[in-house]
């Protein structure tokens, strides 16, 4: 057990703040320390670019497939200098942090070639079609349906709270392939490109005021046969796959994101008189105690060799951070006050802050709710009993 | 003692009560919101259909005569429908006014506060603002419905100023606000001249006590909305085959929520009574029902946004209008941090 | 809607405290300030004696019954008085509370006259006896068996958690008198005297050093075939009827030592200078509104005359008390600091704070757990389904 | 960077498990509870047959030239069966001589206590002490495990003095304590003959670190266990004809338990690693350890009772051991509060 790094880990490090804080301080100022994932989108699909131009797309992957093979420190350490820099966060999250990997995991060594490149290059950007309308928390319920005509898959239904459908490349869309099947089987998981008249893309706009998410609609959209990962009816498993790749180095980076929110509460706080007072001060020292925790847990989650035990660490990660940033939320409005209710921006946009009131509500929600993730730390961590599903008595 | 509604008052609560759930509704404060923040048809048909913008005012002054339990009643049924409505400052003014103004001021602002022809807002001075010779400068940084007021009230230190909307030298900016329900707008002063309140001491004592009362009431109102409208969704939304109310865990959320709301309704109406009845205890009650139901409203809120899952979290669902009139009600007239400390000082018999 | 008392109420109010402040100044001197329940118990008994042969035991009772048929404005009044004046509180006060209000409602004209005289002059100290071993929350799936034996009922089986049964004469039983029955039916409720043979009395330790509970061991135990209120296979509507009287005005003089209890605590953060800490400061504003919120819930719950709809302070009052006693708890530790930690009495017995920390963890669980009551909350109040039974699928 | 264990610290972690749930019973720890509170045969297998009272000592003292991940490893385990071990003291002490004793009183007392002969403890003068012309005079209110001493460092403002057991002047009186597992006793002292170690600030600094250390790792260790033994008595007790474990409120609770218990876990070993690694972290990663493990095996002791229902309340059931020595913790060497304003001061770079 070591938490330092080598000297040539820190070498690194130098090398990657240099090569990041370089961008942000020319080509790329004019995104530096944007904090939503929509602002000057196209203006990011060039950084995405400009980052798989000179390697540092995904340095995780192979050196094959765009990658440089980088250790686990290395992309630790990449992650937070990344973080540091005020580089925003990444338009592509998906295509390299979910896409990417399942295609890895899964895909064959044709898709690879065909995927991997372009994602680490910035080519491609991805999106997810998991959610539908009416199923909420329940991923199994997928209504929308694929069927084989020729050559191609024809898809039609409708997918929800799809992040980013409206500047991607690409969708990987779960269906149900198998007519009358129920639940978790029969369904499979297709990758299709967006630009194409089947494919409809509504945003939706949330309570910030913004609008991230989008419905996707399908009216007989249409892929190549060969568009599948996994078999015909691995749907549900590639899924999972998929989900649990959610909790790799990428949180790293994550964190490091919430360090710049935290950071920007200190500051205010010392800079409006807040500091000065103990409730407050009791709140701050538990916003960085907690995220301090959440990057050892990470590190445990990610030091972690034996893959074969149900991992603590990775099980609760989710409901942690998710909790600790809706607190974090509510901080940085009582840290501002009522100047942090109003806005000089006549469009209902926010600052950082009052951005990460509103929004971190999304975040006990999407990915899993805060109930969803406690049945499941429940069941798979303690081996309880599970939920009855109503209509399988 | 007896701590339930008269006959009066269950009429009055429910003839308000069916008053905003019938013309509050969401397409009409939604087009407040993209408005100035006010439902002015709404305002109208208070004022006049329902008579009530004077109820805590005397029959002398064209009010209904009633007191602050009556107040309290009108802005629960209000909070629980987010109606767009500046009952807030029209009320902290009435009570102001009555309980400081001279008999001048009285005879000619109550009766036109009363009639709703006159809307009205209270506003504290930042430091920094000052009243010299007759002219008020300075600036005032969140007046809730402050752009669509005729007249405010002006707290400057431990003064109370009347100034009216046209007064040369006061200029007034609406500010895009988070509660687009009840917008706030910054006053600036620039050598204003302003009436003071004969009884400025009396006229801000009341103010406060009158907002507090209102901002639980409305709270609690918002808060009950909130439980009621997140059980319909539970019994109606279908996941894993079950309704979800049926989960335990669901359960026991909304059932915290009740446990909340249930002290809640025993604090408005006891901070409203001490009011009313003049009794020392208002010192306790108005802080504690301040700062209890923005929390609860607060905690139901975020509740109701969450337990509706992703839609809960859309601009088309109603939940933020709840979630962002609770934010502002937590920061409106002290904290609950401040209120807090307030009681403390008084159990501790310190004034630290 | 009115919460000032009238001028006869105020000399009402003084009457109590006259009568009161001298019985704690003079006879009953020894006694003032107990705050466990089984402390000098013999000595409380006289005391019970001498409220009732003063007519001050159960004031709101018919006077024909040893009551003094006082309004709900003089029964607020007493029980403020009553705990205000340090009087301890009442051993009796299942008899008082639940048998004797149960009897009144239940009972036949007989057994009114029988009981109900010596309850209010403090003779007949009753207890009962419902949890058993295994049971717990689960109050329907009483084991306990009752079958008439010519004139006499013969009970079997164990109670648990009968409070002060170790002083008490009498003890309510719930017992399942139809063979095979299952759940709340074939119950029937039956008072016995507990000065048998067949009853034999086990204290249970609990973790604040004392024994205020007990197991209750019935073998052949014996009374009278007209033992029982209400008829044969009416225990669980006597049992569920006697449960609601728990909220009654007796609530007003537990919130009454309870306000003796949050005083200490303010008196100790007084005294060691813990009061002027800002977060000690909030916890001890938030004792003091949870208190007052009780007081007026209370007032609203008793100022309800239409009973015919669910009453939300009433349904809610239980889980506001024990929680609100919990965190007072914590509260007085964290005022006291280490010096709450340890006592000089050498026989693990606690000072009033020490052992309300301790002794509130019981609150949370007895008479219905706060699991429990959030079930009631949910399906009573907010009609939401019921938990479906795990045996009745 | 590797945040796991070795090979070597798991098996330590093994071993100290296995020891402790078979040595360490209830039955074992109540007769100790009764007496001194200290199970003295367990404290004679630990340090002989385990051989490990001198983890975190240098092997030239006979410790195992270990650290403090591993003490933090035997902490964790002991703490896991809430076993009556002066651990705490011990391991204070130890590294306060290892880090401030001379020469000889290193070369003196260290072997001593690496091979459990000396059973140490460590105490805080209270203020009026003084340390005067080579006497100490006052008194330390809540030594822990005090009365079954033999040797202690006694901190008196910015001075560690070594004072033993049977120095003329001392006087040690056992006190009745909430948690018998690790009873406190006062000390007083009349002008007793103390020895000042070389370096007092390197001492009491190394005597912090271990204790913070020890202390949250015995609270991740207790939480631990407290969630186990809860989840083992959710699968087998049946109410309403289920498994409580089957009811989703039940499981959320024990959910939130481990959400917590995982993230204590992360804290202890953070800690540790600081000060094993001397890294600047030390001071936020100890404070930061402690008041977030002492407020989780808190929380998870309290529903340890509650989730257990009427047994839990008993003194049978080993639940309240659990509790007391949750509660104990939370005051040991400072409380959550203290600790958090130290790290807000820290990160505000104020010294408020």
């Amino acid at each position: 057990m070591k938490l330092g790094f080598t000297a040539a880990e820190e070498a690194f490090r130098a090398e990657c703040a240099d090569w990041l804080n370089g961008q942000m301080a020319g080509e790329f100022a004019d995104i530096k320390g944007i904090a939503t994932l929509t602002e000057k989108a196209e203006r990011r699909k060039e950084w995405e670019q400009q980052l798989g131009a000179h390697g540092w797309s995904c340095i995780g992957w192979p050196k094959a497939w765009g990658g440089r093979g980088a250790s686990l420190a290395e992309q630790v350490i990449f992650a937070e200098e990344y973080a540091r820099a005020g580089v925003p966060g990444r338009v592509n999250h998906i295509g390299i942090e979910l896409a990417g990997p399942t295609i890895l995991a899964f895909g064959t060594e044709e898709q690879k070639a065909r995927f991997l490149p372009d994602i680490a290059a910035g080519k491609t950007i991805f999106c997810q079609g998991f959610s539908e309308p009416g199923a909420g928390s329940d991923l199994a319920s997928v209504r929308t349906k694929g069927r084989l005509d020729g050559d191609e898959w024809v898809v039609d239904g409708q997918k929800i709270w799809t992040s980013l459908a409206h500047i991607s490349d690409w969708i990987f869309v779960v269906t149900r392939t198998e007519e009358g099947s129920k639940g978790p089987k029969g369904l499979t998981f297709l990758m299709m490109e967006i630009d194409q008249p089947g494919i409809e893309i509504r945003p939706i706009r949330q309570i910030n005021g913004d609008a991230e998410f989008n419905e996707t609609f399908f009216t007989e959209a249409r892929c190549p046969a060969d568009s599948l990962i996994g078999a015909v009816g691995d749907g549900w498993k590639i899924a999972m796959g998929l989900l649990s790749f959610e909790r790799g180095v990428s949180t790293l980076g994550q964190q490091m994101a919430f360090r710049n929110e935290l950071d920007a509460i200190i500051a205010a706080a010392k800079a409006n008189g807040r500091a000065a007072d103990p409730l407050i001060r009791q709140r701050l020292a538990k916003a960085e105690i907690g995220l301090r925790l959440m990057r050892y847990g990470a590190l445990r989650m990610l030091s972690n060799s034996d893959h074969s035990k149900v991992d603590g660490a990775a099980l609760t990660y989710k409901i942690q951070w998710a909790s600790w940033r809706r607190t974090l939320g509510e901080l940085a409005m009582d840290v501002l006050g009522q100047a942090g209710e109003v806005t000089d921006n006549a469009h209902y946009e926010w600052d950082m802050l009052p951005n990460l009131f509103l929004y971190s509500r999304a975040d006990t929600i999407y990915g899993g709710t805060n109930q969803i993730q406690r049945n499941l730390i429940a069941e798979r961590g303690l081996g309880l009993p599970r939920e009855m599903r109503g209509d399988s008595k | 003692m007896d701590f339930a509604f008269t006959e009066e008052q269950a009429m009055i609560a429910e003839t308000a009560r069916a008053f905003f759930a019938e013309q509050a509704t969401s397409e009409r404060t939604r087009a407040a919101m993209a408005a100035d923040g006010c439902d002015h048809d709404l305002w109208r048909a208070f004022t006049t259909e329902l008579g009530l913008a004077g109820v805590a005012l005397p029959e002398d002054f064209g009010g209904a005569g009633l007191g602050m339990v009556e107040q309290a009643i009108i802005a629960e049924a209000a909070g629980a429908e987010i109606a767009a409505l500046p009952l807030l400052g029209h009320a902290m003014v009435s009570r102001a006014i009555l309980a400081g103004g001279s008999p001048e001021q009285k005879a000619d602002i109550l009766p036109r506060l009363a009639a709703g022809e006159l809307v009205a807002s209270f506003a504290e001075a930042a430091p920094g603002s000052a009243w010299i010779d007759g002219a008020l400068t300075g600036a005032a940084l969140h007046v809730p419905h402050g752009a669509c007021a005729d007249l405010f009230v002006v707290a400057v230190g431990e003064t109370a100023l009347l100034v009216e909307r046209d007064a040369p030298g006061l200029a007034v900016t609406p500010l895009t606000s988070m509660d687009q329900t009840r917008p706030y707008a910054r006053l600036d002063f620039g050598a204003v001249a302003a009436a003071p309140l004969a009884d400025a001491a009396a006229a801000l004592a009341a103010a406060r006590e009158a907002g507090l009362v209102c901002l639980a009431a409305e709270a609690l109102g918002g808060a009950e909305a909130a439980l009621k409208r997140t059980v319909a969704y539970a019994m109606e939304r279908v996941q894993f085959g079950r309704p979800i109310g049926s989960f335990q865990a669901y359960k026991h959320r909304l059932a915290d929520m009740m446990i909340e709301i249930e002290q809640a309704k025993s604090a408005v109406y006891w901070a409203a009574c001490t009011v009313d009845e003049g009794s020392d205890e208002a010192a306790l009650a108005l802080p504690a029902a301040k700062a209890f139901c923005a929390d609860t409203f607060f905690m139901c809120a975020g509740n109701m946004i969450q337990l509706h899952g992703g839609i809960g979290f859309t601009w088309e669902h109603d939940a933020h209008l709840f979630f962002k009139r609770a934010r502002s009600i937590q920061t409106l007239l002290g904290t609950g941090d401040m209120h807090r400390e307030a009681i403390a000082a008084k159990i501790l018999g310190d004034a630290a």
